[in-house]
């Protein structure tokens, strides 16, 4: 198990490495000067001399080879650098704001969970009635609502309604459960819905398919209970995919709480992604695409090994 | 709430925001001058934007200002009830030398820092002297405002002396900047980019935290040299979108946003608070301003700068978009209402503020037609931030289409609107202007030739704007200096290398409870909080 | 004994042609088709469909109630928000199709490629997607759009459509590469190969035309989520811009702030965009019952 | 109605047989009706309502079960046999499927109007069904222990303890060691055998009256269907179970069956005991299949009989005899639907002609039975066109250990083959699936590359030809599949298809040469020219694998190698194919080199045959030489274990199936690979790789026993 697990983080390495290098060159193909917003964007007369010496000193001025040199090396060593805008090492800015993130998504995967499969078992069974058409249309809808939009319409909905806002600054979970879960469910709610959306498809139609295998069959020629039928040999089957979307959207969702986090004001790494690309920071870009792309591995990672333990087949497949 | 009749909401809209303007005005300095301050409490505040760094004089956005002003003490300052009155900070007295090459302040004694090391004249030469002559990896970004400056002395520990090289009519205005944060010399001395990374000042507050995309707070500074203030036990500044300011402050959770709300915002809040909430309204020390790029066809031929600039009816804006945006009052070139600015009747004569659109349009096709050019089709480059600009963006735009002049909107994030401006890869371009302080040396540096100033976009090259920009900079005399000033503005607008669209209004939505706080028409003035006291 | 029970009455369905059977077989997808139709139609005759220029400014009417003259209100600048709207819907389609067909086509090539040529062919394409997919889609746009600029042609900028396409050309390419790994182990392929024929003849004409269901599958889907993306896109102010009508520029622009006083300047965007991602989804996702349900997308 | 069961049950006081001292509480006696039948299916009908039409699948079928006796029915694939036996299930594919008339009386009840709730307490418990696909008839995720259980807990309320005994008894019973341990284990780590077996051991579970079988050993080797198939007649008798099996095989049919149905288009053709239908074919339907049929222990006929045309579409059948439009013996009455006539001893048939038959047939053993016993057509000359020497096939594997372990394994599909084709003749090569049979095609085709070894074409060797030489050799090569569905490409239409190879190596001169070659080879092989503007979806199986042959014809090969090209055709079909290839050779000097599982098929068509196992080749002889004196024990196994579609011969038969399964190729024996399961495997026989021996010229084996 363990030097499976090795292998497989040493299969990552190189997805890590392509990763880093396509994300350096491209964010240096981004117009646009870092220094000259700084220094300049608020419309004080700053000189050229004083832009130049500020680009040096943030090593703006070196050769694209030893920036790259430099960026490859500091991710040897598991150092990010530091923020062009703010000075800071791209680690601690991002170490304060990560675990909000973290907890929406995870919150909105609970959402999913518990949405996502009653839901879609009960659309299979009844395939084709209007209890179907009802949550295929509910789970579309949920593909189709912007989720920002949703968002505005959340918020706009609490103040017009009950003339209440969720406290604008976050607290941890653990200091305060009550005041950390008015803030977040919301954006939780907002994201969670398309997430549900997306599993509630996937599950009905794994699960519609494995109702055609022989096994169901099998299962209905021995006489057992229909409910038995779709639960033992049904839904153990179709959950199987049901999980890979479960983790595939997970790690998107890290991507896609960028938009939502804007409209509630959660200090995420969605909202810091914003505004370091707006400021042309390409440190803290790199930084926080190197951290996606780290989850997004390590969920797929978390999904194959729970894969192998829920199907016997995988165990031993050749 | 309901969906009103089209016309009555208008109404109602344009209603409650003339009478907040008239209301507040007036109850809130009477009021603020007859109550006494109570002490204690914490003000939280809300902040669009985050301080990259923590060193005043290589900083430019309010967003410093705002968290990081309330730590630090200044020279001088201006006098927040009386602007552009400019009273002391540290000086407690100044003298001027009859030449006005030379400047002598007194300082209070008994000043100290947060550490409490004792504030001499030496930690303000040393502060000054990093302004004006940076060390290495030290940015200065208004080292260029200093460049009169000979020498700074310190004949004794309370005492500071400036010698100029020659006569500079803002020099003393300029020593009140915000941004001259007065540092510890001995940390200096140890380390010229200690305040970077580190606050340590003599003002009201002492710094608590800064946590990264969440708040910052201060707390009150018992040795601050002013006695009895602050009366704020401390203060917490709260970092978050412009969009979500007007939803806090409805909801109470933060006290104030100093910057400045758009009408519809204030409106928003007015309602939904109520009476929790007061209005502060002034006109903004900031204007929106079309730039051409004198170095393309056809802008490098005045007639099509200044048909296009005649083509835009300000006074039509003014009314229409005060409605929706922060835009509204008509200016040239400084702001309406500054001593020096040019008066209503002295600016309907300049080309492009006439009161006759219809006329003004005929002139604009006829310079058109004369400069051989038709059809002309141009891309504007604007920032793709809302408020202002791109309100601004599609006015100006429809304003052009009644000439015939096709325009296509390029709006661009404002680091890339930023390397497009700099690199003169545009056509014509929304730009801005806004200072700390009403003040022709600042004010004008949008219209003077590109290669003195290098905020002015246009590559414009013109001797005689900037001989009437020295001029009226090393003129004492005020009446001689409005004179010349105005010469510039009739030269510029003819010209129309930069024209200005339309000036700004502000408005601060304040809690009822926070007192002491008195509007200037700068979103960069009168933040150290001092004054600011809390009625629960 | 014997017993024989009366026949039991049902229906026997007519023989139809395959757009009608797609119909009755998949009403929900019938819906959507329509629904794809009428935005089709809505923004071929823009001019002629909607009441008013959609760039009309009319500070005389700004943010009107919705009404006869208005069917959906007007913006901050008086602008009608029905012809936005309508007008929209132009920008919508151009954007979701063109990204969505660029994106499938590069996958498709792409993913065949890998599946017939395997080894380290399969190998190297298979990093590459890995790596594509470990950008999450919104920060992949975000990046590109950021750094290519605008390059506007014809109302319609290039750059957002490749930034659109290029996040969906991993997805593509991967489920194109498992539907051309099953059609590699056909036996027509094996006998072309045994043919002779060259690897391009073998791809495009046995392989690719094998695929097209799928494909067919994720370019409607692809379109609705590159409708969706530009949306937020544009509402990171990173997509369209002001004047162009656009559904999520509506949703940021200068009007979203006056929302709470004037709400049909989001909810008719808004809709707007949720109708038309979720028609273009309804149609997908009955295609995809229709044609290949064991399509995983 | 229901009176009248209680009375029929009263009546038949029969206790379940065969019970053992641990086994499950006895159900009910069955309740038979007045004609002895525990199962008695009366004119039912079957319809499957599909948006193209309505497809009468079972049309007016009736018939009966008897306890204790097994009964076959038989057809060829699409004519309702499945169908039939699901309706009984209550099984049938919702919403399409639908009982739209007839009865089922099962043990006194109907079970057409039987509720479902009563309708699945039936399930399982009274009758059971064995599948046709073991490989997914199990639920992949579950051990199979669990599977065996849940009848037993379901119908027999059984604690947990006790449904394991029960569990570990049935496991035994049906043969698979070391039960215990493989209650625990998961469907994918059994072969496919020992899957049937369990999936016969949960049919067995409640000790059910009738055991229906739907082609239980169609998807499995010849060596393991006897197994299974002796299993299940074993069971069968010993048990005291009723069994329907349904089959396409003619061959299991003789050797199993009491009593036997032939289906034809949706209804019930003839009906007798197995040895009346076998010996004295009542329908001209019958007599053809029979005749069709290749046969392995008769001698070879010049051209094989064929039912000439195709099946009737269902979704709007003829309404007279359903056969008459291939049938020979077709009357002016036929165009009215014949009654069953009884020929005597229980025997059926639905033709009118039927009596006929029965009295022609009196003088005629073996109806009009042509035979052809000339020898080997062509001489046996020294020309091989094919030279395989050494030749090795070996894929490298990464597999799975345990959870989360990997390691590296070879896979020999092919190790050390040497064999040669002589110009003009058809090599047969058959073998078990594993043996490597399809892998030496793939690689003779160049689809692989060979590990080592050599194939030399027509005197050039094909590893170091040029690519411009390959592409030359590979004119001279071509190939026929197996599956007529999927190896045409379904984008294409069958003139594209046949053109393809015409105009890339611009073999002819202009479009309309091209054109005018597709109506050629269409016509060659005995489809009309105006198919070529078909897409291959349009056509049957038969018609489709005759687009295969016309599109290997097309660049005028010398050799063609066929990949089991009739295994997935119907026997009438068959016969078809077979005499065509035959025909083509004959016109234009071909080679074949044929692939085959069917040993009766390859007998037909080859002069001499290679028989491989696990990679290697075991035996090569001349076709009459191997059928008559095989040598190699496991061509002798291969021969006895295939079933020859004739009762009296079937029964003389000792049937002794080989034992044990086929080993994996992961893990294959040392020595001689076949020595696992030889009867005459000594100690001897794992040490060395046994080379092959020359008996008599030409005939090799590779056995130290010999």
């Amino acid at each position: 198990m363990l030097s499976y697990i090795a292998h497989r983080l040493g299969m990552i390495v190189p997805t890590l490495i392509g990763v880093a290098v396509l994300c350096f060159f491209m964010l240096r193909i981004m117009p646009g000067d870092i220094v000259e917003l700084k220094l300049r964007g608020d419309g004080v007369a700053v000189t050229e001399e004083v832009i130049q010496q500020e680009r040096a000193r943030l090593g703006l001025d070196k050769p694209l080879a030893s920036q790259f040199v430099d960026w490859m090396t500091g991710l040897a060593t598991l150092d990010l650098g530091r923020s062009l805008w703010t000075d800071k090492p791209v680690v601690e800015e991002i170490g304060t704001r990560v675990w909000v993130s973290l907890q929406v998504a995870f919150m909105a995967t609970i959402i999913a969970v518990l949405i996502a499969i009653p839901l879609g078992t009960l659309s299979a069974l009844y395939k084709d009635t209007w209890i179907d058409y009802v949550v295929r249309v509910v789970a579309i809808a949920g593909l189709a609502v912007p989720s920002f939009w949703l968002g505005m319409l959340v918020i706009m909905g609490l103040l017009l309604l009950f003339r209440w806002l969720p406290p604008i600054e976050t607290v941890s979970f653990f200091h305060d459960p009550i005041r950390n879960l008015s803030i977040l469910i919301w954006p939780a709610l907002a994201v969670g819905y398309r997430y549900a959306a997306v599993a509630t498809r996937m599950m009905r139609s794994s699960l519609l398919e494995v109702l055609k295998e022989d096994y169901i069959r099998t299962a209905r020629a021995k006489g057992l209970y229909e409910r038995l039928i779709v639960v033992r040999h049904g839904l153990r089957n179709a959950l199987l995919p049901v999980i890979t979307v479960i983790g595939v959207e997970f790690a998107f969702l890290i991507g896609g709480l960028v938009v939502t986090e804007q409209v509630f004001n959660i200090n995420g790494i969605g909202k810091l992604f914003v505004q370091a690309v707006g400021r042309g920071d390409f440190t803290m870009v790199q930084g926080l695409v190197m951290l996606v792309a780290v989850i997004f591995i390590l969920v797929n990672l978390a999904v194959d090994l729970l894969y192998g333990v829920l199907d016997p087949r995988i165990r031993s497949k050749a | 709430m309901g969906i009103l009749h089209r016309t009555g909401r208008l109404a109602a809209l344009a209603t409650t925001g003339l009478a907040t303007t008239a209301l507040t005005l007036g109850l809130a300095t009477a009021a603020g001058a007859a109550e006494t301050p109570r002490r204690g409490g914490t003000l939280t505040f809300a902040v669009t934007a985050e301080p990259p760094n923590y060193d005043c004089h290589a900083n430019t956005s309010f967003a410093f200002i705002h968290p990081v002003a309330p730590h630090y003490s200044l020279l001088l300052k201006f006098d927040p009830a009386n602007y552009p009155k400019i009273t002391g900070d540290l000086a407690e007295s100044w003298t001027v030398s009859d030449d006005g090459l030379t400047f002598t302040f007194k300082l209070h004694p008994n000043v100290k820092f947060h550490d409490g090391s004792a504030l001499t004249a030496r930690d303000v030469k040393a502060s000054y002297e990093r302004i004006i002559n940076p060390p290495k990896g030290v940015v200065s970004a208004r080292q260029a405002t200093f460049d009169a400056v000979a020498s700074v002395e310190t004949p004794d520990p309370q005492t500071v002396v400036f010698k100029l090289k020659g006569a500079d009519a803002s020099f003393l205005a300029n020593l009140a900047s915000p941004w001259n944060c007065v540092y510890s010399a001995d940390k200096l001395a140890a380390d010229p980019k200690f305040p970077e990374k580190n606050v340590m000042g003599s003002g009201p507050f002492k710094f608590g935290e800064h946590v990264s995309g969440s708040h910052w707070t201060g707390q009150r500074f018992d040795g601050y040299f002013r006695q009895g203030e602050p009366y704020l036990d401390g203060f917490r500044a709260v970092f978050m979108s412009s969009s979500a300011v007007t939803n806090a402050l409805q909801g109470g959770q933060v006290q104030a946003e100093f910057r400045g709300l758009a009408p519809a915002d204030r409106d928003r809040v007015k309602n939904g608070a109520g009476d929790k909430v007061q209005v502060h309204e002034a006109p903004w020390l900031a204007s929106l301003i079309l730039v051409f790029n004198a170095k393309k066809k056809p802008f490098d031929d005045p007639r099509v700068r200044r048909a296009l600039s005649l083509a835009i009816d300000r006074w039509q804006a003014s009314t229409a978009l005060a409605k929706i945006s922060i835009l509204g009052p008509v200016g040239g070139i400084l702001r309406p209402g500054y001593e020096l600015a040019a008066s209503e009747a002295e600016l309907t004569k300049m080309p492009g503020f006439g009161k006759d659109i219809k006329a003004a349009r005929d002139e604009a096709m006829l310079l058109l037609r004369e400069a051989g050019v038709t059809g002309l089709t141009v891309n504007l480059t604007n920032r793709n931030v809302n408020m202002p600009y791109t309100i601004g963006g599609v006015y100006v735009i429809d304003q052009l289409r009644q000439i015939g002049v096709t325009v296509k909107h390029e709006q661009l994030e404002t680091k890339l609107w930023q390397s497009a401006m700099s690199s003169g890869n545009y056509d014509m371009a929304i730009d801005f202007t806004g200072d700390f302080m009403d003040d022709p040396s600042l004010n004008l540096t949008k219209y003077l030739s590109t290669e003195i100033s290098p905020v002015n976009y246009s590559g414009q090259a013109d001797p005689l704007l900037d001989k009437l920009y020295a001029q009226q900079r090393g003129e004492t005399d005020k009446a001689k200096r409005a004179q010349l000033v105005r010469e510039f503005e009739r030269r510029a607008m003819e010209q129309a290398y930069v024209v200005p669209i339309l000036w700004w209004n502000r408005s601060v939505v304040l809690s009822t409870d926070v007192k002491g706080w008195e509007m200037t028409p700068s979103h960069y003035l009168n933040q150290d909080l001092a004054d600011v006291w809390l009625a629960k | 004994m014997t017993t024989v029970t009366g026949p039991i009455p049902y229906r026997i369905p007519k023989r139809r042609g395959p757009v009608l059977t797609f119909i009755v077989q998949q009403p929900l997808g019938a819906i959507g088709l329509v629904a794809i139709v009428a935005m089709v139609l809505a923004s071929v005759f823009a001019e002629v469909v909607a009441p008013y220029d959609p760039l009309e400014v009319n500070y005389a009417a700004i943010l009107a109630a919705p009404s006869a003259d208005y069917w959906f209100g007007t913006d901050a600048f008086g602008r009608d928000i029905l012809s936005r709207v309508i007008y929209g819907a132009r920008t919508a389609l151009a954007v979701g199709v063109l990204s969505s067909l660029i994106g499938c086509v590069l996958g498709t090539l792409l993913g065949t490629a890998s599946a017939y040529f395997g080894s380290t062919t399969d190998l190297v394409i298979q990093r590459f997607v890995d790596i594509m997919l470990a950008f999450p889609i919104v920060v992949l746009a975000l990046v590109v759009v950021a750094a290519l600029g605008k390059n506007v042609i014809g109302g319609i900028d290039v750059n957002l459509i490749i930034a659109i396409s290029i996040p969906i050309v991993p997805k593509v390419a991967r489920v194109a590469r498992s539907a051309a790994l099953s059609v590699r182990q056909m036996p027509y392929i094996d006998a072309a190969r045994a043919a002779g024929f060259s690897h391009s003849r073998i791809v495009m004409r046995h392989m690719i035309p094998n695929i097209m269901a799928p494909v067919l599958i994720l370019f409607t889907a692809f379109i609705a989520q590159a409708i969706l993306l530009e949306a937020s896109l544009s509402f990171l102010g990173l997509g369209v811009t002001e004047p162009t009508a656009a559904w999520g520029l509506m949703l940021s622009g200068n009007s979203a702030d006056f929302y709470e006083q004037a709400p049909w300047v989001i909810i008719f965007p808004g809709l707007a965009i949720s109708f038309a991602v979720f028609a273009f989804n309804l149609f997908g996702d009955s295609l995809r019952d229709w044609l290949d349900p064991k399509l995983k997308i | 109605m229901r009176a009248q069961s209680d009375a029929v049950r009263s009546g038949a006081g029969r206790s379940g047989a065969g019970q053992g001292g641990t086994r499950a509480p006895t159900p009910n006696a069955p309740n038979l009706d007045a004609a002895g039948a525990l199962l008695s299916v009366r004119d039912l009908h079957v319809h499957f309502v599909t948006s193209r039409g309505v497809v009468k699948a079972v049309d007016g079928v009736s018939y009966d079960v008897k306890p204790g006796e097994m009964v076959a029915i038989v057809g060829e694939s699409g004519c309702g046999k499945s169908v039939t036996s699901l309706t009984v299930m209550r099984l049938l594919a919702k919403p399409a499927g639908r009982i739209v008339g007839g009865s089922i009386q099962f043990d006194g009840r109907d079970l057409v109007t039987l509720p479902e709730p009563e309708m699945r307490e039936l399930r399982g418990r009274d009758v059971a069904m064995i599948f046709q696909e073991p490989m997914t008839s199990l639920n992949p995720v579950l051990p199979i222990g669990l599977q065996i259980m849940e009848p037993l807990f379901v119908h027999l309320k059984m604690d947990k303890a006790t449904a394991r005994a029960r569990a570990r008894e049935l496991l035994e019973l049906v043969g698979i060691p070391d039960a215990e341990r493989r209650l625990d284990m998961h469907p994918h780590e059994f072969s496919g055998g020992m899957r049937q077996r369990v999936m016969i051991a949960i049919g067995l579970a409640c000790n059910p009256k009738l055991l229906i079988a739907d082609e239980p050993t169609t998807a499995l080797d010849v060596t393991i269907q006897a197994q299974i198939l002796e299993l299940m007649k074993d069971l069968s008798s010993r048990l005291g179970i009723a069994m329907v099996v349904i089959t396409h095989n003619l061959g299991i049919v003789a050797r199993y069956a009491d009593r036997v149905n032939v289906m034809y288009a949706g209804r019930i053709v003839e009906h007798g005991t197995a040895e009346e239908v076998f010996s004295r074919p009542r329908h001209p339907y019958t007599m053809g299949l029979l005749r069709a049929v290749p046969r392995l222990d008769k001698p070879r006929d010049a051209r094989l009989y064929t039912i000439e045309g195709m099946p009737p579409n269902l979704m709007n059948p003829p309404t007279g005899c359903r056969f008459a439009e291939r049938c020979e013996h077709r009357i002016d009455a036929c165009v009215q639907y014949p009654a069953v006539v009884d020929v005597g001893r229980g025997h059926t048939a639905a033709c009118h002609r039927a009596a006929e038959f029965e009295a022609a047939d009196r003088g005629h053993p073996n109806l009009r039975l042509v035979r052809n016993d000339q020898p080997t057509p062509r001489p046996h000359h020294d020309d091989p066109i094919l030279n395989v020497a050494g030749l090795s096939k070996h894929f490298h594997l990464s597999r799975r250990t345990g959870l989360f372990g990997r390691e590296k394994v070879v896979v020999k599909a092919v190790d050390d083959v040497s064999f040669n084709v002589q110009r003009g003749e058809t090599l047969g090569l058959v073998g078990e699936s594993g043996c490597g049979k399809t892998t030496l095609g793939r690689l003779i085709l160049r689809l692989e590359d060979p590990t080592s070894g050599s194939i030399q074409f027509d005197g050039r060797d094909l590893g170091s030809a040029t690519p411009s030489e390959m592409r030359a050799l590979r004119q001279k090569i071509q190939v026929i599949f197996q599956d007529p569905f999927s190896s045409l490409n379904p984008r294409m239409t069958i003139g594209q298809i046949i053109a393809e190879p015409l105009s890339v190596y611009r073999l002819e001169p202009n479009a309309r040469a091209v054109r005018d070659r597709v109506a050629e080879l269409l016509s060659q092989v005995g489809l009309h020219p105006y198919m070529s503007e078909r897409y291959p979806h349009e056509l049957s199986g038969g018609q489709r694998q005759r687009v295969g042959i016309a599109r290997a014809l097309a660049m005028k090969p010398s050799l063609i190698v066929c990949d089991e090209p009739v295994s997935a055709l119907d026997v009438s079909i068959q016969g078809q194919i077979i005499n065509l290839l035959e025909d083509l050779q004959e016109r234009l000097g071909l080679t074949y080199l044929f692939i085959a599982h069917d040993l009766a098929v390859v007998r037909h068509i080859s002069r001499r045959v290679v028989v491989m196992y696990l990679g290697r080749v075991m035996e090569i002889a001349d076709r009459d030489e191997l059928y008559a004196h095989p040598a190699h024990p496991y061509t002798q196994a291969l021969l006895a274990a295939a079933p020859v579609p004739d009762v009296v011969v079937e029964r003389a038969r000792a049937s002794r199936p080989l034992q044990g399964e086929l080993p994996s190729p992961l893990n294959p024996p040392s020595g001689c690979v076949f020595r696992t399961r030889c009867p005459k495997a000594t100690k001897a026989c794992a040490e060395v790789v046994p080379p092959p021996v020359e008996l008599r010229p030409g005939h090799l084996a590779a056995c130290i026993h010999l």
